[in-house]
């Protein structure tokens, strides 16, 4: 289930060329897991910002939500599959609706499509038991047949959805069968129990309605608004689905346009012609605060920042450095440096202090001149030269990558910096070079570690292999009982935190504008923003 | 009347002051003389200012993030804690050097393509007026990004871009420049004479098209100044920690309203520079082409 | 990137000698060449571009589907776009069904490549048209009338003219956007209801992209107007049509500004180029659903089948925009037209 | 002369120059000239007098840096230097005509001849419609512009220059003008084209009774044309009277030297030149003549003298004019060197020649042959575009050949210079029309003079090259100081010199001389033509003179070869050509020339062929 995320966040205001790429950029991990708790840190609602929607009153009807996004491409599409950015994911899951809505602070899983799922006893076969009495947006009724063509379109490579990754290694077509129009019943190849969980957290998760022609010039969804006009890298506008199962809206309708510059986009919130954004640069917050008219809705460690090193080559084959890279990181400094303090340090686990997940007295340390020592006995005690590939396309790759360069520069680390432009680094500076930036999303430690850890992880750039963490994983994935599974993810953390030389610094928040008129926003890291219960003071 | 002409007005005058006449046709209007003092100023703080900086352009938090002038901070600190004035001293150069380079680049390649061919001509003339016309329909940034996206960015990329984008519009002036001279009769009289072409192309053609392609160049430097910074702003060229101004105009931009110095003091550097440049090359072309309206009543 | 970057405003435009047409056939003939070499360079220019673009099948597959996409999905991905072909028969497939007016589709699939393509092409267009509509008769007014006083005047001016051309577009664009947008919130801060909003909203929509671009448009072709008019003040046709005793707008129109337009020509053609293929900046800025965006994205993602869409299209415009300066310097230029001796 | 024929009257005209330094620069001074109705006035004098200049001042055109110091122009009751501009527009091109220098650059190239024509007489007479186009093919038909109704549509570069001038005066004579000006109309114009001009001009004065002024350098021009001629000098009239007695009589040394620099087409006289330049601005203190004339005395540097009544309506300023002995001038007979017979240098034979064109060629120089013996100077004569530039370039290897040979010293040329041998090339140099472009301006005289050196005799040490040049300079007569100057720095003369010089550096035996003197005022035309002459009779190289002018071929050559459309119409003796032309084209030509008749000391006007 790791999702296909949309990079939502800093991405160089006006640089053209590498926006296209750092979308794309997308990866993932993670999605959120299911019960879970993963980021649980969050605390409280996403919209934590001091001007909450809270504060508000009574929702009242009407009105029509101005949206700008920078983030959009021409080849954006109505397939929920293929979502590459916040652009159409915040369109096309205002449209279509998951099996489950897993909030985004509890990380529980709550009934969307689906009233209620139940696993087998090893966890190899989900029965899903649907809502009765929702209609598509054209009038026809939703069924078990639906459910099944989406998972089959998942299944599908050629169909390149996101949701694939989540799916594909579990199951296949023929595990899907529907015995009554409100069952769908899915038979897994081995044991996963989060498996609907994590579908669910997986970008264009939304559910299909059978036989979608997706070259269509528009779309029907079971979602709170229905398609009014959709054009590609330019705009959109939904109007309300008054036969909502949930609850009609409050909004008559969402108008989005897309603004690539970060830097006229903000010009537009503070201009009034603008209700709502996509996320802002860190950077640019300081333009959103303390004005009456706009506040800036911030979502607490959105990703962690990662370093990876491969200890197949020098000097990352010899674990002291690596340690002593971590002792020589100064996490406060490269907070408060490359994104003004809005985050929080992590120890190396892609996983935040407040999370239930979190091995209890985990601190980060900070030791530089442990890190000389270190350093000196590993046979460089005039320290050492390592090269870090980059890509300043990506956002906020590259503040973090200076940042650090400057901070480990005492403790004996001569970092360069490797540029790579933003449409090759994931293919020729990510997992292919000796020491490379990455950021994760938080995630279910069991998840991360399919992607990161465990043997033949698609993406240990690490390339080191721990048969302890992998058998952990193995023993979360088997058992349903939630208690065991945190004791079991806390141990595999710290194992895995011992002996890969992953060095995670930090998590960075996101944020987004609101005009102050503007209530009941919610943040979902699948939906991004999701407008079902806004309404306009 | 050429500039030799007026440089050598006497025959008793002694190479210092020839050497300090070259500056003449800059220096013969005020406005020649501000862009003068501008470039001077640029190049100063361009040569000088790595020296100057008070502190290392990429040391981080020299300042808390994004605080405006004071406190020791003369233009506060960017995203990142930096000092914006350090970061103004050492981020001229790529600015300016990229462009000169490139320029002398394409001088060598376009320029002299277009000198031959107008020495040269028939059809070879023709071909490299075509090829000329051609490469001049395409918007430079297209070529740029596509050399980039064929090449990736870096700064030989970037100068390379830039040298491709200006060749042929060099060629062109040394072309035209050339025509003009080749048929000239003193090029005819040491043809006469039995010249080497090499000779016929140093001695004869070469010093007499100085004039027009030198103050072209002044102000192709201009333009790569812009096009370069233009580039780094697009994130095309310099990267990440690189203090160059275009990269931080970019990069500082978005937080205008916060600290508008960290956006502005790059932007003034390339202004003046390209300003300065923009000035001298027109008092030079000025200077040549003793553009004066005395003779209208009008 | 300032416009002046095109094309010094120095060059001498005399460095080509005078074409002499003779006669209608020769010139049908000479104009059918023109197209011929046109076309070839246009196909040369999509053929290099092709491979330009070119990137490996699975970087092309990340690009669409993302980082994580598969093993099978990439492999699906590349088969189902042809990507698994040898380059050069991906290049004739795609001139096979161009010339045949099937454009084909971006390279997610997604969308067909004409009416992603077209619109934008519009909307560029109409905002070059705009920019010059505007622009160009100032530069010419402002130029052909400082020209003739020198003075305080015509040296201030040739400051702000020298400053504006020397200042960064982004930098005017956001100036004018802080200035015209969010503080008197006269207009849109995001111009896509150029290609979204009604009517008046789109009038609205083009001014601030169109100032910014006039900004550069309006110096460079002040300069070549101030500097031909000069010339052509100083030269004896115009002082034979003062002492003829005409008046002042009349030689300064009819006399000197008529046949100093040649360069104006071509100056202008230099511009629309600019304005057609180079505004990506202005773009970005202000969410102008342009050709250059378009073709921008197109580049950075491998998108061929659009960048070269754009390429070609692009190509067309600058060639009928060569013709079609050629015809009004012709016009403008009657020694062009041919000599009866 | 009754005071109702005056038509403008311009007294104690003074202007001057504002200087870079903000200073005044007197060019014109107490200037005083009256125009008749009817009558021609002809203004003379060498470039840089001021001529031009007092004849725009005189009519109020007052340029920017130009300033009127006092003096009044008196048209009819008003006066022109007092009147504002706006005022002084309905006056130009309505009642007062000027017609600028350079003919072919007065029309605007971007205009048709029919708007160009109709601008003033919409302006000025109100015409309009039919009654405007029947005005203009009228005009246009006076002047001689053939198919007038078609002519209308035109533009300007599709007319010759001769045309040109025509329509430039039909434009000036459009509004019927009570005083019309030409500033040298007929520069740079054939002389049959130039003849036909000036009897249209003599005609249109009469006809209707416009008072005209004529400015040129040209003597026997006006002589031709003019009923009164003032001679300028150093911005002031040196010498002003009827045309016969002040140019058969000259009072002035200036006016005398003038005309002695005159190619005597009847070949008795010697050309002789004027040393020196005239002064930039007006000299107050002294004669402005007296640093370059022969019979400067004391007195005359110790004021300027006043104009003063000479005899009859003739009037001088000059100390000595009343002493008529002082005033003779070198009459010395002209005396070509001998040919050294039987010995052919250059042989030219069937030589044809094309311009390139795209595809085309056609053909410039059509089967002309010839022979340049030793020490002999052969003129090639011919109007502009007869192929004789083509002809003497394809001789120097710079033009390509289609068929034909030359042969030097018996031996076949290459046709292509760079492929002759290194004797060949030394032993032929040639000399251009326009010293401005024949030498590079950006290499000194030295460097200039010494280089053929350089490359034919180069075991010459540096020193001797150094020493050779300035041997040359004196020998051109510059001073040794200019060895150091660039091109820019020298007069049009003085860089002729210098083109001659490297011309002889080489020590050839062929020179090839291409209209080098059709740039230079007459007087300076004088010593460069003797300076080849004597230079070449000395050494005894043989010339190859292309010159479009007879006149001055005739001071020159031993013989000449008259070319039209490129062909050879005649070869022979000068003498003979000019007494017995047996072509009709070559009586054609020397019947155009304007003569001094010699016998009276008046003048006799051309057959003009119009």
């Amino acid at each position: 289930m790791a999702t296909k995320d949309t990079d939502r966040s800093d991405r160089n205001s006006a640089n053209p060329l590498t926006y296209v790429a750092s979308r794309r950029s997308v990866l993932a991990v993670g999605g959120a897991g299911l019960g879970a708790l993963f980021l649980a840190a969050c605390g409280g609602s996403p919209a934590s910002s001091p001007s909450n929607t809270k504060s508000a009153g009574k929702p009242k009807k009407g009105g029509t939500l101005r949206v700008a996004i920078s983030d959009a491409d021409t080849s954006d599409a109505l397939d929920p599959g293929v979502i590459v950015t916040i652009n159409a994911a915040m369109c096309l899951n205002n449209i279509f609706d998951r099996l489950l809505k897993i909030d985004d602070t509890t990380l529980a899983a709550t009934p969307a499509l689906a009233t209620a799922w139940t696993a087998n006893a090893d966890a190899t076969e989900w029965t899903i038991k649907l809502r009765e009495g929702v209609k598509w947006h054209d009038g026809s009724d939703f069924t078990s047949k639906d459910v099944a063509f989406t998972f089959k379109h998942w299944l599908d490579p050629k169909a390149g959805s996101a949701v694939n990754l989540a799916v594909a290694p579990y199951m296949d077509a023929s595990g899907v069968s529907t015995p009554d129009a409100s069952t769908v019943v899915l038979k897994l190849n081995k044991a996963n129990s989060i498996f609907l969980e994590s579908v669910c957290t997986s970008f264009g998760s939304g559910i299909l309605k059978d036989g979608t022609d997706f070259s269509a010039a528009t779309v029907a969804g079971t979602g709170p608004f229905k398609l009014k006009s959709w054009k590609p890298g330019q705009g959109w506008s939904l109007v309300r689905n008054d036969d909502y199962w949930n609850g009609a809206p409050y909004l008559d309708g969402i108008d989005a346009t897309v603004t690539p510059d970060q830097g006229a986009k903000l010009q537009g919130v503070l201009a009034g012609s603008t209700d709502v954004t996509d996320t802002f640069p860190t950077a640019l917050w300081s333009g959103l605060q303390g004005r009456s008219n706009v506040a800036l809705e911030t979502i607490k460690a959105e990703r962690a920042w990662v370093f990876t090193f491969d200890q197949d080559k020098a000097p990352f084959n010899d674990q002291r450095v690596v340690e002593a890279l971590r002792l020589a990181t100064d996490r406060e400094t490269l907070l408060k440096t490359a994104f003004q303090g809005h985050g929080a340090v992590a120890a190396d686990i892609a996983v935040t202090s407040e999370s239930p997940f979190y091995p209890p007295g985990l601190k980060p340390e900070y030791d530089p001149a442990k890190a000389k020592q270190l350093l000196a006995d590993a046979g460089y005690p005039n320290g050492v030269d390592v090269e870090l590939s980059t890509s300043s396309g990506v956002a906020g790759m590259s503040e973090v990558a200076q940042a650090w360069q400057q901070i480990v520069k005492d403790s004996g680390f001569n970092i360069k910096l490797k540029e790579f432009p933003a449409t090759t680094y994931w293919s020729k500076g990510w997992l292919q070079t000796a020491a490379f930036q990455d950021y994760w999303h938080n995630a279910f430690p069991s998840v991360l570690f399919d992607y990161f850890y465990r043997k033949g992880a698609v993406w240990n750039g690490t390339h080191h292999d721990d048969p302890a963490v992998d058998k952990l994983t193995g023993e979360i994935y088997a058992t349903l009982d939630a208690d065991k599974r945190v004791a079991l993810s806390q141990q595999a953390l710290l194992e895995a935190r011992k002996t890969y030389s992953y060095l995670i610094p930090l998590f960075v928040d996101a944020g987004y504008a609101r005009a102050s008129k503007v209530q009941g926003l919610t943040w979902d890291r699948v939906s991004s923003i999701d407008f079902s219960r806004a309404w306009i003071a | 009347m050429s500039v030799d002409g007026m440089m050598q007005a006497g025959d008793a005058r002694s190479r210092v002051v020839r050497g300090l006449a070259f500056l003449r046709p800059v220096t013969h209007t005020w406005m020649g003389r501000i862009g003068l003092f501008l470039v001077t100023l640029m190049l100063v703080v361009i040569v000088f200012g790595p020296a100057l900086a008070p502190h290392p352009p990429n040391q981080l938090n020299v300042g808390l993030p994004l605080t405006r002038p004071g406190n020791g901070l003369v233009l506060g600190t960017d995203n990142l804690g930096r000092d914006v004035l350090s970061r103004l001293l050492t981020g001229g150069r790529m600015v300016l050097l990229v462009p000169i380079a490139a320029v002398t680049l394409a001088t060598l390649t376009g320029g002299l393509v277009g000198m031959v061919a107008a020495y040269v001509g028939g059809l070879f003339d023709a071909i490299v007026a075509r090829v000329f016309d051609i490469l001049l329909t395409l918007p430079p940034l297209l070529i740029a990004l596509a050399v980039i996206a064929g090449f990736g960015s870096s700064v030989l990329v970037l100068l390379l871009t830039v040298a491709v984008v200006f060749a042929p519009q060099i060629g062109r002036v040394t072309r035209g420049a050339t025509a003009a001279v080749v048929t000239a009769d003193y090029v005819q009289a040491a043809r006469a004479r039995g010249e080497r072409r090499i000779t016929i192309a140093v001695r004869e053609i070469a010093p007499n098209i100085m004039a027009p392609v030198v103050s072209d160049l002044a102000l192709r430097v201009t333009y790569g100044v812009i096009f370069v910074a233009s580039l780094n702003f697009l994130g095309l060229g310099a990267q990440p920690p690189s203090s160059d101004w275009g990269l931080s105009i970019a990069n500082s931009l978005g937080y205008v309203q916060v600290q508008p110095f960290a956006s502005l003091a790059p932007v003034v550097g390339v202004a003046a520079l390209s300003v300065g440049l923009n000035l001298i090359a027109d008092s030079m072309m000025r200077y040549l082409s003793n553009d004066s309206v005395k003779d209208s009543m009008l | 990137m300032s416009v002046s970057t095109l094309v010094s405003v120095a060059e001498p435009q005399a460095d080509e000698p005078p074409r002499t047409v003779r006669g209608r056939a020769a010139r049908a003939r000479a104009l059918s060449r023109q197209l011929a070499m046109a076309l070839l360079t246009i196909l040369l220019i999509s053929f290099i571009s092709f491979f330009a673009l070119n990137h490996s099948a699975d970087q092309l597959g990340k690009n669409v589907l993302g980082r994580q996409a598969s093993r099978a999905q990439l492999d699906a991905f590349a088969a189902s776009r042809g990507l698994d072909r040898p380059l050069i028969v991906q290049y004739l497939d795609w001139l096979w069904h161009f010339v045949r007016g099937d454009w084909g589709t971006n390279l997610a699939g997604t969308q067909p490549v004409k009416p992603l393509v077209l619109p934008a092409f519009a909307h560029t267009s109409e905002l070059a048209v705009i920019t010059l509509v505007w622009s160009v008769p100032i530069a010419i007014a402002v130029g052909v009338a400082v020209a003739r006083r020198g003075g305080p005047i015509d040296r201030g001016l040739f400051v702000v003219m020298t400053v504006l051309a020397a200042l960064p577009e982004f930098v005017v664009g956001l100036t004018v956007m802080i200035a015209l947008a969010v503080q008197l919130r006269w207009f849109p801060v995001a111009s896509n209801a150029i290609g979204l909003g009604t009517p008046a909203e789109q009038v609205k929509a083009f001014v601030l992209p169109s100032l910014t671009l006039g900004v550069g448009v309006v110096p460079y072709i002040w300069r070549i107007t101030r500097a031909s008019v000069l010339e052509s003040l100083s030269a004896p046709y115009t002082r034979a049509a003062v002492l003829r005793g005409l008046r002042r707008h009349r030689v300064i129109w009819r006399h000197a500004f008529r046949s100093a337009a040649v360069p104006l020509v071509n100056a202008i053609a230099i511009n629309i180029i600019y304005l057609m293929g180079g505004v990506i900046i202005v773009e970005n800025v202000f969410a102008v659903p342009g050709l250059g965006r378009l073709l921008l994205a197109a580049i950075a993602q491998g998108d061929s089948h659009t960048a070269l869409a754009i390429i070609v299209l692009l190509g067309a415009v600058f060639v009928i925009l060569g013709l079609l300066a050629d015809v009004v310097v012709t016009y403008l230029n009657p020694r062009l037209r041919g000599s009866a001796r | 002369m009754s005071t109702s024929s005056v038509a403008l009257e311009i007294s104690d005209l003074a202007v001057a120059y504002t200087q870079r330094d903000g200073s005044l620069s007197k060019v014109v001074s107490d200037v005083d000239l009256t125009l008749h109705r009817g009558k021609v006035l002809g203004v003379a004098g060498e470039s840089g007098c001021g001529k031009s200049t007092m004849a725009l001042a005189a009519i109020g055109y007052r340029p920017g840096a130009m300033r009127i110091l006092g003096g009044t122009s008196r048209l009819s009751d008003v006066d022109l230097l007092g009147l504002p501009l706006a005022k002084l527009r309905q006056v130009w091109g309505s009642r007062v005509v000027y017609v600028p220098q350079a003919s072919s650059l007065t029309l605007t190239p971007a205009l048709t001849i029919g708007t160009q024509m109709a601008e003033p007489m919409k302006l000025h007479l109100g015409l309009r419609g039919q009654e405007l186009r029947a005005r203009q093919v009228e005009l246009l038909t006076e002047v001689g512009v053939p198919n007038p109704e078609a002519a209308l549509q035109r533009y300007p570069h599709q007319f010759s220059g001769g045309q040109q001038q025509r329509i430039n005066l039909a434009i000036a004579l459009s509004c019927n003008p009570e005083v019309l000006i030409l500033d040298e109309p007929t520069t740079g114009l054939d002389v049959t084209t130039q003849a036909r001009i000036m009897s249209l001009l003599q005609r249109v004065v009469a006809q209707h009774q416009t008072a005209a002024m004529l400015v040129s350098h040209d003597l026997p021009l006006l002589a031709e044309v003019c009923d009164q001629v003032a001679i300028m000098y150093g911005g002031q009239v040196v010498e002003a009277g009827p045309v016969e007695t002040l140019l058969s009589r000259p009072a002035h040394p200036y006016t005398k030297a003038l005309l002695a620099a005159v190619p005597d087409p009847s070949g008795k006289r010697a050309l002789s030149a004027i040393p020196g330049a005239p002064p930039h601005s007006v000299v107050e203190d002294a004669c402005p003549f007296a640093p370059r004339c022969l019979h400067a005395i004391e007195q005359c540097v110790q004021g300027n003298p006043r104009l003063e009544v000479f005899e009859g309506s003739q009037s001088v300023r000059c100390v000595r004019a009343g002493e008529q002995v002082a005033l003779t001038i070198d009459d010395r007979p002209l005396q070509l060197p001998e040919v050294r017979s039987g010995s052919s240098l250059l042989r030219v034979g069937d030589l044809w020649c094309e311009y390139r064109s795209r595809r085309q060629g056609t053909p410039v120089v059509k089967g002309v042959s010839f022979d340049v013996a030793q020490a002999e100077t052969l003129a090639i004569v011919g109007e502009s575009g007869s192929g004789k530039s083509t002809l003497i370039r394809a001789i120097a290897g710079l033009h390509p050949l289609s068929s034909g040979s030359v042969r030097f010293e018996g031996v076949e040329l290459a046709p292509d210079a760079g492929k002759r041998p290194r004797s060949i090339r030394r032993d032929m140099q040639i000399v251009f029309q326009n010293p401005d472009m024949s030498l590079n301006p950006r290499h000194d005289v030295m460097s200039l003079i010494a280089r053929p050196m350089q490359l034919f005799e180069g075991e010459l040490s540096r020193r001797d090259r150094e020493e050779r040049v300035r041997e040359l300079l004196s020998q051109v007569n510059l001073l040794q100081s200019m060895a150091h100057r660039y091109p820019a720095e020298l007069s049009g003369g003085q860089k002729q010199r210098v083109a001659i010089a490297r011309a002889f550096a080489a020590n050839p035996k062929l020179i090839l001389a291409d209209e080098i003197t059709s740039a230079l005022d007459v007087s300076v035309q004088a010593a460069i033509l003797s300076l080849l002459s004597s230079l070449s009779a000395e050494r005894g190289t043989s010339v190859v003179f292309v010159s479009h002018d007879l006149a001055v071929v005739r001071a020159v050559a031993h013989r000449a070869l008259v070319l039209q459309e490129g062909v050879v119409r005649e070869v022979g003796p000068v003498d003979r050509l000019f007494e017995s032309p047996e072509h009709e084209y070559t009586r054609e030509l020397v019947n155009a020339i304007p003569t001094f008749g010699a016998d009276a000391g008046g003048f006799q006007a051309p057959v003009a062929s119009a």
